[in-house]
C-alpha cells in the first residue's frame, strides 16, 4: 500500500486536521469528525446535512459552505458516520427553521441516520426531514437488491437544495426540491482499477491489465460486470445507454451533465471522456444546457469516471447555477 | 429488583467473558473479515467491528456495569456509537435488545439468555429487515437462536448447539445471492463467497459457547 | 496501459474537444490546440499566454479566463508546444497592450517559447514580454543543471499576475510582478508512482512497493533520490525543509502555501499532507495567510505530491485576493 | 544560381532518400528511443520524432522542393512545427542552417555537404548552447562533423566515418552525468544511460552514409 498517511487508523482524523487548517471558513469539530460553516446555525434557514463514509472527498465537507451544506459528517473510510456524529451535526445545522439530511442509499448510510433521526427527535425537539439519493442504474431497485446507490446526482443535489434553502423556503419545500433533484439524476460508474481502503492495506480487488469493472459504486467495490478494456468511445456508450434508457427526455428538457473522476484518473482523461458522452447526448437529442467535469465524488485512489445526467426544468437551472462558495465548487461570489 | 443466582446461570462475570472473548475472535479475525468484505462489499467489516469491539472493552473496563442489562445495553451503545456501517446499527440494535429483554439482573439462567439471545435478533430484523437467505448475519443467527431453543435446558449445550448452528448458517451464505446489503449491489457475482457479516455472527455464537456453557 | 482514452496520438485533441464542449466561456482552436478566453483580445489589457506539454491538467488550460490567462498553448503530452502555437495564441491574446509568455523553465519551453518571439516580434510587432518559472528546489541551479524546473509556483504566479493585468498595468509592470512572484516562490515535489505517457504505453519508470522518488518534476521523470517510503509526517519534512532553507521568512511575510496533487493521489491524503505542512510552517514560525490544496499542476495519474511555499507581501495578497473565473480556480464572481 | 551537377556529389534526390531512411529508422526505433528517454528524461523522444518525421515525409511528398537549400529548409521547418519539446528546436535547427547553408542548389559536393552538416550543428549549438560532454545529440554529431571533414573528399568514406563517430559519441554519452535538458535533473543517477538525442543523431548519420555515399 503506498498513501501519503501516517498511521492507517488517523487518515480520517488527520484530514480534517488538514480541512480545518486550510479552510478558515469552516470549522471541524475533531471530536465528532464534523465539518461545518463556521457562521453555522443560519438564523432562520433550513440547515442541510449531509455525511457518509470518508474516502469520497470532496464529498461531503468540500461542500460545505454558503450556498450548499451547513455541516457534513465523516464516517471512517467507506464506513457511514455513526449517529452520535449525524445527531451533533443536526444541532450545529440547526438554524430554528429545521435540519434536512440527505443521506445516499446504502443500508448503514440509512440506518445510522434513521437512529440519529429518531433520537434528535426524542431529544431535542429540532424538525428533522431525510431525503435519500438512489440515482444509480448499475443497480435495479428490486426485491434482490437493497435499492440503487446513492452516488453522482448527490453532488448536484446538494448544491441545488442548498440554493433552495437559501431562498429561505421551508424544510418541507427544501425537502420537495431534493427529492425532484434525486428523482431527475440518474448515474452509472466504471473502474480502471481498484482502490486500497487504508485499514485493510491491499486493493479490494484485482483487476487486471486489459480488463474493467462496468457498473461500480463509489466504495471501492467490484461492479456488475467485468469486461474487456475498450476504447473511451465504447465506454462512454456503456455508461450513457442505461443512463438515458432511464430518464425520459422527450419533454425537450435541458440537461445538466456532471462527468465524475473516481480519483485516480487525471483531467486530460476525464475531458476526453467528456466528450464521448457530449457526442451520444447530442446524438440522443439530449439538449446539455450545463456541465460539470471532475473528481467531486470519489473511491480513494480509484481510477474511473462515472456519469450523471440531471434532467432540469427551469428552477432546477435557476437554482444550479445560484451562488456557492465551498472549497469543492465555488461560483458567484 | 435483582436475581437470585441460578445452578447454572450465566451471571455478569459471564457475560463480561463473553464479550471479552467475542472482542478477541474479532481481532483475530479481523483481516478475514476484511477479505470477505473486500470480495463482495467494501472492505471494511474487520476494521468496523475491530474499532467497536476495541471501544467496548474500554467502556466496559470504565463503567463495570452491574447487570446483565446495563452490561450489554452498554455494549450495544458502544457499538452504535464506534462502528458505523451497517453493522454498527445491526450489531448495536442486537445487544440493545438483548439487554433490554435480560433486564437489571446480575445473572440469566437457560430460558432467560435464550429469549435475550432471540430478542436480540429480533432488533436485527427490525432495523435491517433482513429475511432468511438474503445472505446476511441474520443467515446466521436465525438458525442459532432456534438450535438455542430446541436443544433443552442445559445452557452449555444449547450453546453448542446455537454456535454450530451458526457455522453452518455462515457456510450456507456462500451459495446464496445476496438481496441484501452491499453485497446485493453485485448480483450473481455475490453468488460462491461467504457472507461477512454471517461470518462474525458466528464468531458471537462461537464465543458465547466458549465462555457461557 | 489502463487510460480512458481512444488512440494514444489523439488524446490532447479529444481532450480539447471535451474543454470546448465542457466551458462556454472559453473558444478552443483545434488547429493550433489553443484554448483562449472566448472574449479574448480583452482591449487595452496585457494579454497573457502560457502552454507546455499536456498532462498537467488544470495546468494551463484550465486556467484561461477573467484574472488569470488570456490563452494557453496545449502541447503533446510531456512535450512543449511548438513556437507556431505560440504564435498563433500570442495573437489570439493581443489587446495592443502587448503579451507576457509565461514560460517553464524547462529546455523544450524556454526554446520554444523564445523561437516564437522572435517571430512574433520579426512578424506582428506585437510587444512580447518573458518570464521563466524556476523554483523547483529539488534542482540546484548550477553549470551542471539546465536551471531549476517550473512547477507548482507557476500555478499561483498565473493568477497573481493576472489580476497584476486585470488592474491595467503594463506589459513591463506586469512582467515585473511575474518575476516578483517567481523570486518568492519554492517548490519541491515527490512520488510514490509513476505514471504513463499515452504515446509510451507503459510506466516512466519503476517504483516498487515500498519506494519513493524524492525531488521529481511534473513530467513522469524519476527524481533526484529514491527512498523507502514513509510516514506522511516525514514525508513533509523532506519537501518543506530545502523549500524553507531556500526561503528567507525573517522579516515576518506571510505565506501561500500550495499543496498539489500529482494527479493520481485523493484529496484525502492531500489534507492529511496539508496538515502535516502546515505544523512543519507553524513550528518554523512561517504564518500562512492562504493556502490551496489540490490537484493544480499534475503529471498525469502519478500518485505524489508538492509544497509550493510563496512569500507574500500585501500587493500579491490583494493579488491573489482579485476575483478569478476559470475552469481550475475560480472565486469572487 | 543553380549548381552544375560534380560527379559522386549529393542531389536533391539523395538527399530525400536520406530523410526517408532516417524516418524509417526512427519509426523502427521509436520505441527504443522512448525507452531511453524513460531512464533520463520524460519518454517521448522516440514519439515526438516520429511525429515530426512522418510529418516532414508528408510535407516533402506535397511540396518536391527542387533544391538542396529547400528541401532541407522544408525539413527544418516541419519539425520546428510538429516536434515539439526539446528536440523539436534542435532538430529543426539543424536541418534549417544546414539548408541555408547548402543554398538553393541541386546537388552537393562534399565539401559542400560537409559545411552544410557543420552549420547544422552550429544551429544546434546556438539553440541548445550545448557542449561536449553534456551529454546530448550534440555529443555524436560533433565529432561526427569532425570525422567528415578528416575522412577527405568522397563522400561516402567520410559520411561512414562520420556515422562511426557518432555512434562512438553515442555510445560516450552512458558514463557521462547529464548537464543539459531534462536529464540534468537527474545528478548523478543521469550516469549509466545513453542519451536518447545522441542515439537518434548517430542514426541521422547513419541514414546518410547508406543513403547519400
Ligand atoms: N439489511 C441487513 N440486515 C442484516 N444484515 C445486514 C444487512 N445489510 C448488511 N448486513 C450485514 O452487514 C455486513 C457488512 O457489514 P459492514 O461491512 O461492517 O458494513 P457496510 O456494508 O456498511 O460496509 C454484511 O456482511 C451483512 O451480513
Ligand atoms: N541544450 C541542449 N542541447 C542539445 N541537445 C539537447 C539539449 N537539451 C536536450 N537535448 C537533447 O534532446 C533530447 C531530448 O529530446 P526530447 O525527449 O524530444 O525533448 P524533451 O527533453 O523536451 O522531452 C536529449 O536526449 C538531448 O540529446
Ligand atoms: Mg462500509
Ligand atoms: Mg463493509
Ligand atoms: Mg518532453
Ligand atoms: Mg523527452
Amino acid at each position: 500500500m503506498k498513501k501519503l498517511i501516517n498511521d492507517p487508523a488517523d487518515v480520517v482524523s488527520e484530514a480534517l486536521l488538514g480541512i480545518a487548517a486550510a479552510h478558515p471558513d469552516l470549522g471541524v469539530d475533531h471530536q465528532n469528525k464534523i465539518v461545518y460553516r463556521a457562521d453555522a446555525p443560519v438564523r432562520g434557514k433550513v440547515g442541510l446535512i449531509s455525511g457518509g463514509g470518508s474516502g469520497h472527498e470532496p464529498l461531503h465537507g468540500g461542500f460545505v459552505g454558503p450556498g450548499m451544506l451547513d455541516a457534513a459528517c465523516a464516517g471512517e473510510v467507506f464506513t457511514s458516520p455513526v449517529p452520535d456524529q449525524v445527531v451533533a451535526a443536526t444541532r450545529l445545522a440547526d438554524g430554528g427553521a429545521g435540519v434536512l439530511h440527505i443521506v445516499k442509499n446504502y443500508t448503514g448510510d440509512v440506518m445510522n441516520f434513521e437512529m440519529a433521526a429518531e433520537l434528535v427527535t426524542a431529544d431535542t425537539g429540532v424538525e428533522v426531514a431525510s431525503v435519500v439519493v438512489d440515482d444509480d442504474v448499475a443497480v435495479q431497485d428490486s426485491l434482490y437488491t437493497a435499492g440503487r446507490r446513492g452516488v453522482g446526482t448527490t453532488v448536484l443535489l446538494e448544491k441545488i437544495t442548498g440554493a433552495a434553502a437559501d431562498e429561505g423556503r421551508d424544510l418541507a419545500a427544501v425537502a420537495d426540491v431534493a427529492r425532484r433533484v434525486n428523482a431527475a439524476g440518474r448515474s452509472m460508474g466504471m473502474a480502471l482499477t481498484s482502490c486500497t481502503v487504508p485499514a485493510a492495506g491491499q486493493p479490494t480487488f484485482d483487476l487486471p491489465e486489459g480488463e474493467m469493472e462496468i457498473g461500480i459504486g463509489i466504495h471501492g467495490e467490484p461492479g456488475r460486470r467485468r469486461v474487456p478494456l475498450a476504447p473511451a468511445r465504447e465506454v462512454a456508450e456503456m455508461l450513457v445507454e442505461p443512463v438515458l434508457s432511464d430518464l425520459d427526455f422527450t419533454g425537450g428538457d435541458g440537461a445538466l451533465v456532471f462527468l465524475n473522476g473516481m480519483g485516480g484518473t487525471p483531467m486530460l482523461e476525464l475531458y476526453l471522456m467528456y466528450n464521448e458522452v457530449a457526442k451520444i447526448l447530442q446524438k440522443a437529442g439530449v439538449t446539455v444546457v450545463r456541465s460539470l467535469v471532475g473528481p467531486y465524488i470519489t473511491s480513494l485512489e480509484m481510477a474511473g469516471c462515472s456519469v450523471t445526467v440531471l434532467k432540469l426544468d427551469d428552477e432546477l437551472l435557476r437554482l444550479w447555477d445560484a451562488p456557492v462558495s465551498t472549497p469543492g465548487l465555488r461560483w458567484g461570489r | 429488583m435483582s436475581a437470585v443466582p441460578t445452578e447454572g446461570a450465566v451471571d455478569v462475570a459471564a457475560l463480561r467473558r463473553w464479550i471479552d472473548a467475542f472482542a478477541g475472535d474479532v481481532a483475530e479475525h479481523q483481516e478475514e473479515l476484511t477479505r470477505l468484505d473486500s470480495a463482495i462489499g467494501d472492505a471494511d467489516h474487520g476494521s468496523n467491528l475491530a474499532r467497536g469491539m476495541k471501544a467496548v472493552l474500554a467502556a466496559l473496563d470504565s463503567e463495570r456495569p452491574a447487570t446483565a442489562g446495563a452490561l450489554l445495553k452498554r455494549t450495544g451503545m458502544t457499538l452504535v456509537s464506534t462502528v458505523g456501517g451497517a453493522s454498527g446499527p445491526l450489531y448495536g440494535t442486537f445487544f440493545l435488545r438483548m439487554g433490554t429483554a435480560a433486564g437489571e439482573v446480575e445473572s440469566l439462567d437457560t430460558a432467560a439468555l435464550g429469549a435475550a439471545l432471540r430478542a436480540g435478533v429480533g432488533g436485527i430484523v427490525a432495523r435491517g429487515k433482513s429475511e432468511l437467505g438474503d445472505k446476511t448475519m441474520y443467515d446466521a443467527l436465525a438458525p442459532a437462536v432456534d438450535a438455542y431453543d430446541a436443544a433443552g435446558d442445559e445452557v452449555g449445550a444449547a450453546l453448542r448447539a446455537a454456535s454450530d448452528a451458526a457455522d453452518r448458517g455462515r457456510d450456507a451464505t456462500i451459495p446464496l445471492q445476496a438481496r441484501k446489503g452491499r453485497a446485493s449491489y453485485l448480483g450473481e457475482r455475490s453468488v460462491g463467497h461467504q457472507d461477512p457479516g454471517a461470518t462474525s455472527a458466528a464468531l458471537l455464537l462461537g464465543a458465547a459457547a466458549r465462555t457461557l456453557g
